[in-house]
């Protein structure tokens, strides 16, 4: 059958990718624990009374933890696979701390070849432009933000010095994380163009925030759970309940299936950041998580019931936390329906 | 129009702001107005109009009286400020109050004169009423009430509390329980407020009974036929759930509908939920039509679940369509958040699905 | 309030619509015995195997099905409500005779004014034109065909007399439903332009199209009921397992939308046959019958395992009748998004 | 490319015709090459290629060999006309068999010269193994089995049964079970073939044992040790499954995604099972990784179900999408009923779920 041999593409599976670390689970590792031993969950319900935490950064920069995933030129360490396992457990802690949106930013100068010393030990946030003002995701005390626009098909890379710029607190669905609105006209800045489609070079990002999300979907599952096991109604554990179990074990699925896909995202970058393997992926990543995270915390509110509703429980910390970021860089439908319409022809 | 519905649009017009129409959103603050709307509505008769005259109604047939509530809700009329007062005790009261009972409370319950608490759920009971634990001993001419009650809306402003308490502990779970009428300021009850998740969600009270002396002649209905009193309490409302919901249904979609820049992806499922927004109109039609025509009908039965989950589909849609690429609005997460407490309050989507199943499809009791 | 009374449309609820009729119960319990002694479910069966059962459409025509829904002056008795209610009892039945496509044509013809004594005595069939050909859905024996275009926002009905023409079977997913192919060439017809628009002219053979299918997606859940009753697995009835329980409640709920789409949208077409409201009320209740009909007939033959992959049980024959019949006037996807393109502002 | 690789394709060269990538679909009904190609498999070992050279591999690490399993599957290979007996039966054979067993069925077995049918669903039990009731007594040098086996796939053609049978009653339901090779011809056995729904649905039978005497030395695996023969069959084939649902995802969308008049309601959905098919992939290799690497990982305990649900949701869509308004095309309903089969067979989704969350999650066993 030549034909068959001469038509298809030669693919040799990298398993090896896929083969768990033991570097990678020693960052989970030693985050989870650090994450702890930091902050209590009351300390995030504080942040919502106009408490911050500015104080978590610098142990946040002390461990290095912004420092994974960068080369190793600039001091970096890891992988882009260490530095999604290190947001998932920021996701999973609720971390009241800008770390997500530092390496959104970082993970852009990178691709676009603008990371360099000074950046990389500023504090950065991901940004958008929106008429004459930059909203600056968790930027209340960001130094630079980083905003990245379309441009025919290419992108524009803009980086902004935020220090001693005056910024509006806006208040946010998860006031943890609040944004920050500076008027454009104050703030100097520099632009540079990319070659590269938008989707490309928020691709990392793009799996940095599916990596957090993920995490606040195993939190809400695993609350679930735990709730499910304490329980009793009707004189059974409620965890026992058929129903309870299947709607559990739909809601794992949902979170592994989005694993998968950041994961599979996180090694094609790797790889090459500028693949479109990667940037497809990243895309379906992002999409995967927010649905699991929607579902998750949802299901965690729905089995906790009244309970689910107050701040006695976890519950609203992390529904405010996934509905809070589920939209950035895009929300589930409009992810998937844009790689639906590119898709033709064979799957891969 | 029917004359009533001309009528009705006529009070209206006389007790309500020449701008509520268009402004009705921020009168939504306006407390004065909603407790001198609810007192004009029991005076005209429009609070509950298939009741008699002097006790908030007109005598209107059923369905009439239906149209009447429909319109105001569809005119988003002020809210009554503590909703149980009128839709859960008082038909409580009328159905299962001594006349002495119905002479004292009645009128300031409709009138919305005095707020009630309903004492149901319990920490280790939750929404399963049959196993509390709260106990009314009966000692001379009073009961002694000690327990708990918890996730109690609105407690700490309430007047009266239609307590269920156990008052035969040797009786088969459901059997056991008496509805008593407690004066919330009785010696020995504590409230509690609990913070909740967002301002959609209506504020929740732990309430504490330690020794509570509760006069025997406050026992609404018979003793030991409190289950009774909450079934049929918590039925009453049936058709106002279903056009809450409907109504619910078209101001989550409004703004989704408006938005100019509505992506088409999305269609299929606004779609959807344009099908659900009539499918619970035209179910509660039916149910209604099939009540009138005295026929049982067991489709009554899903309103609850297909109204409360659709609700919460189309504000899940309404929130991710209205984020802009990274903001989320307050107010569209604030009416999600509400959208998943319906799912919750009275009866959780689970136990919905168990009696849909037991009780119309027949399949045997059990896990 | 002034302004809110004003602006709002008045709107006087016919509640008198929604109360049941003796007479659609009459016609319903009728037709249910009637099929029940015209055919068995081996009967269905053999039709699968080429043995169709011409004989079952006099009966039909005896009986005076094909009248109901129809005017008076035509010997018409009985509402479109009627009509929907004896639909659904053959998609229960699935009654292998051609009912459904005999009123969709009927109804068509009724709505253009083209329907008189001999039309209404003759037997109908619902039809497309395809290329060069015509398509006549469950048409093998049908005498006049009848097609509805689109043209400009406006539509066309085309009559085609196909007695003596000769036809193709054409093999369907549903055998016991055949489509039959004729040249467009060899057939005498008539064209009659009509002012409304496509969706309008087949809102009332739409709804048919849903009562027919609610019909199945009940006998469906039916049979799954029945079966989870009786059948044991781990030493407990299946009908006693949480999960098996909610997926039937959720089949129900499913089953009941479609149906009070479908009455809404055949007392909206009693009251006024080329309403806007009717026309949209149609296609909600095709999609959400379309919808009903697949989960149920999905979820019964996934209850009855192995047996309801066999033609041991009649799941086989409830699922191809649902899907040979859901795309019919468009699938649940297509009417669904189609509705939600046209709606603006206002629910209602 | 690696080695192994370069070799499987020089041989799928040398034994395919000349035109199969092409013209694959017409040679699916080619018995004749299907039955040549798996002896040129064995012979050449690539049939598992991680067995040992002569058993039909040649001593690949598990994940070339996997690699080169995939590959085969991504060529469309022609099917093994009876696929339980390389992918089950041979497994089982080599764990638990005798040498004599394993010398006279493994190569007959492997190279796809004697059929077999897995004797393990029974009329009451269905997927219920544990509460089976065919006996299988012990006589002398012989067992008597008397009983009936339902669902069995292709038993009218097969040489050979692998039989679940009781041999004690009085142990705990799933203790007192042994396998039996029995067969087929032996006095005693009545095969009835069931009708499936279509052709896309492998045959099934129908086989019932009267007296059927089975030599003593054809227990496989120790006496009531059945339970652990049929757990280790049936997981052995797991890389398969995701690979196999994997391609048939691509199989499935590639007409959807190949048609130019897709329409765009449906993109949400389709790349929701884009993402499916990703997730397939990527978890399968994920699971593979942990193996290889040796630490425990529950991934793998959802391949199933996600797999066998979403090529059910893909096969459903290309169903809808494929019907030109009127006219569902057959080829797409068969390969939609195929996907009805596969939440069913080897564990419903409901056994799947409860198995995920007791296992996987840590709840409760319970209903």
């Amino acid at each position: 059958m030549n034909e068959a041999t001469s038509t298809v593409t030669d693919r040799v599976i990298d398993w090896d990718a896929y083969i768990p670390r033991e570097e990678t689970q020693a960052i989970v590792e030693a985050a989870r624990d650090h994450f702890a031993a930091l902050f209590s969950a009351d300390d995030i319900r504080r942040t919502y009374d106009g408490d911050p935490r500015p104080d978590l950064w610098e142990p946040l920069v002390e461990h290095g933890y912004t420092l994974i995933g960068l080369p190793e030129e600039l001091d970096g360490l890891g992988t882009l696979v260490d530095l999604t396992a290190l947001l998932e457990e920021a996701g999973r802690a609720l971390l009241p701390a800008p770390l997500l949106t530092h390496a959104m930013a970082a993970q852009v100068l990178l691709t676009a070849g603008l990371l360099d010393e000074t950046t990389a030990s500023s504090r950065l946030a991901f940004a958008r432009i929106r008429g004459g003002t930059l909203h600056v995701f968790d930027g209340t005390d960001a130094d630079i933000a980083v905003a990245v626009d379309s441009a025919d098909g290419m992108s524009v890379v803009r980086v902004f010095t935020l220090t001693g710029v005056d910024r509006d607190v806006i208040p946010a669905v998860d006031p943890s994380r609040p944004f920050a609105r500076l008027a454009l006209d104050d703030i100097p800045s520099r632009e540079h163009a990319c070659a590269e489609h938008r989707d490309v070079v928020v691709a990392a990002p793009r799996t940095c925030v599916a990596a957090e999300l993920i995490g606040v979907a195993a939190r809400a599952l695993d609350g679930a759970i735990t709730h499910a096991l304490g329980r009793e109604q009707f004189g059974r554990s409620i965890g026992s309940f058929q129903a309870v179990k299947h709607q559990l074990a739909d809601a794992y699925v949902l979170v592994e299936r989005a694993r998968s896909l950041a994961l599979g995202s996180a090694v094609a970058l790797g790889a090459s950041r500028d693949s479109a393997e990667g940037s497809r992926l990243s895309r379906l990543a992002k999409a995967a998580a927010g649905d699991a995270a929607a579902q998750s915390v949802a299901l965690q509110t729905q089995l906790l019931g009244a309970m689910g509703l107050t701040f006695e429980s976890d519950s609203p910390l992390a529904v405010r936390r996934a509905r809070h970021t589920i939209p950035l860089l895009g929300n589930p439908g409009e992810l998937y329906a844009a790689v639906a319409a590119e898709a033709l022809g064979a799957v891969r | 129009m029917t004359d009533s519905l001309t009528q009705f649009r006529s009070f209206l017009d006389t007790v309500l702001p020449d701008d509520y129409a268009v402004a009705y959103a921020g009168y939504r603050e306006d407390e004065d107005l909603r407790r001198r709307f609810q007192a004009a509505m029991f005076d005209e008769g429009w609070l509950i109009p298939e009741w008699p005259h002097g006790l908030g109604g007109r005598d209107l047939p059923r369905t009439e009286a239906l149209t009447i509530r429909i319109e105001g809700a569809r005119l988003r009329i002020p809210r009554e400020m503590n909703i149980q007062a009128a839709g859960v005790v008082a038909p409580a009261l009328r159905t299962f109050g001594t006349p002495e009972q119905q002479e004292r409370y009645l009128r300031p319950t409709l009138r919305g004169e005095a707020w009630w608490a309903l004492g149901m759920s319990e920490p280790d009971a939750g929404s399963d009423l049959a196993s509390l634990r709260t106990t009314a001993v009966r000692r001379g001419d009073m009961f002694v009430v000690n327990g708990q009650k918890v996730w109690t809306t609105q407690a700490d402003g309430s007047r009266w509390c239609t307590l269920y308490a156990r008052t035969d502990a040797t009786a088969p779970k459901h059997r056991g329980i008496s509805c008593l009428i407690v004066d919330m300021d009785s010696p020995g009850i504590t409230v509690r407020r609990i913070r909740t998740a967002g301002p959609s969600i209506e504020s929740f009270c732990e309430v504490f009974f330690d020794d509570v002396e509760v006069p025997a002649d406050q026992l609404l209905g018979e003793l030991n036929g409190g289950w009774r009193v909450a079934v049929s309490a918590l039925e009453h409302e049936r058709d106002m759930i279903w056009v809450h919901n409907w109504l619910e249904m078209q101001r989550a979609l409004a703004p989704v509908l408006d938005d100019p820049a509505r992506p088409s992806y999305a269609n299929e499922r606004v779609g959807r939920l344009l099908a659900d927004t009539e499918a619970i109109r035209l179910t509660g039609m039916r149910s209604v039509g099939a009540r009138t025509a005295g026929i049982y009908s067991p489709i009554s039965g899903i309103l609850k679940l297909f109204g409360s989950e659709s609700v919460q589909r189309a504000a899940a849609l309404a929130l991710e369509l209205g984020a802009d690429e990274d903001e989320v609005p307050l107010d569209r997460f604030d009416e999600y958040l509400e959208s998943m407490a319906a799912t919750i309050y009275g009866g959780t989507s689970e136990v919905q699905r168990n009696i849909i199943a037991e009780r119309v499809l027949g399949l045997p009791k059990g896990a």
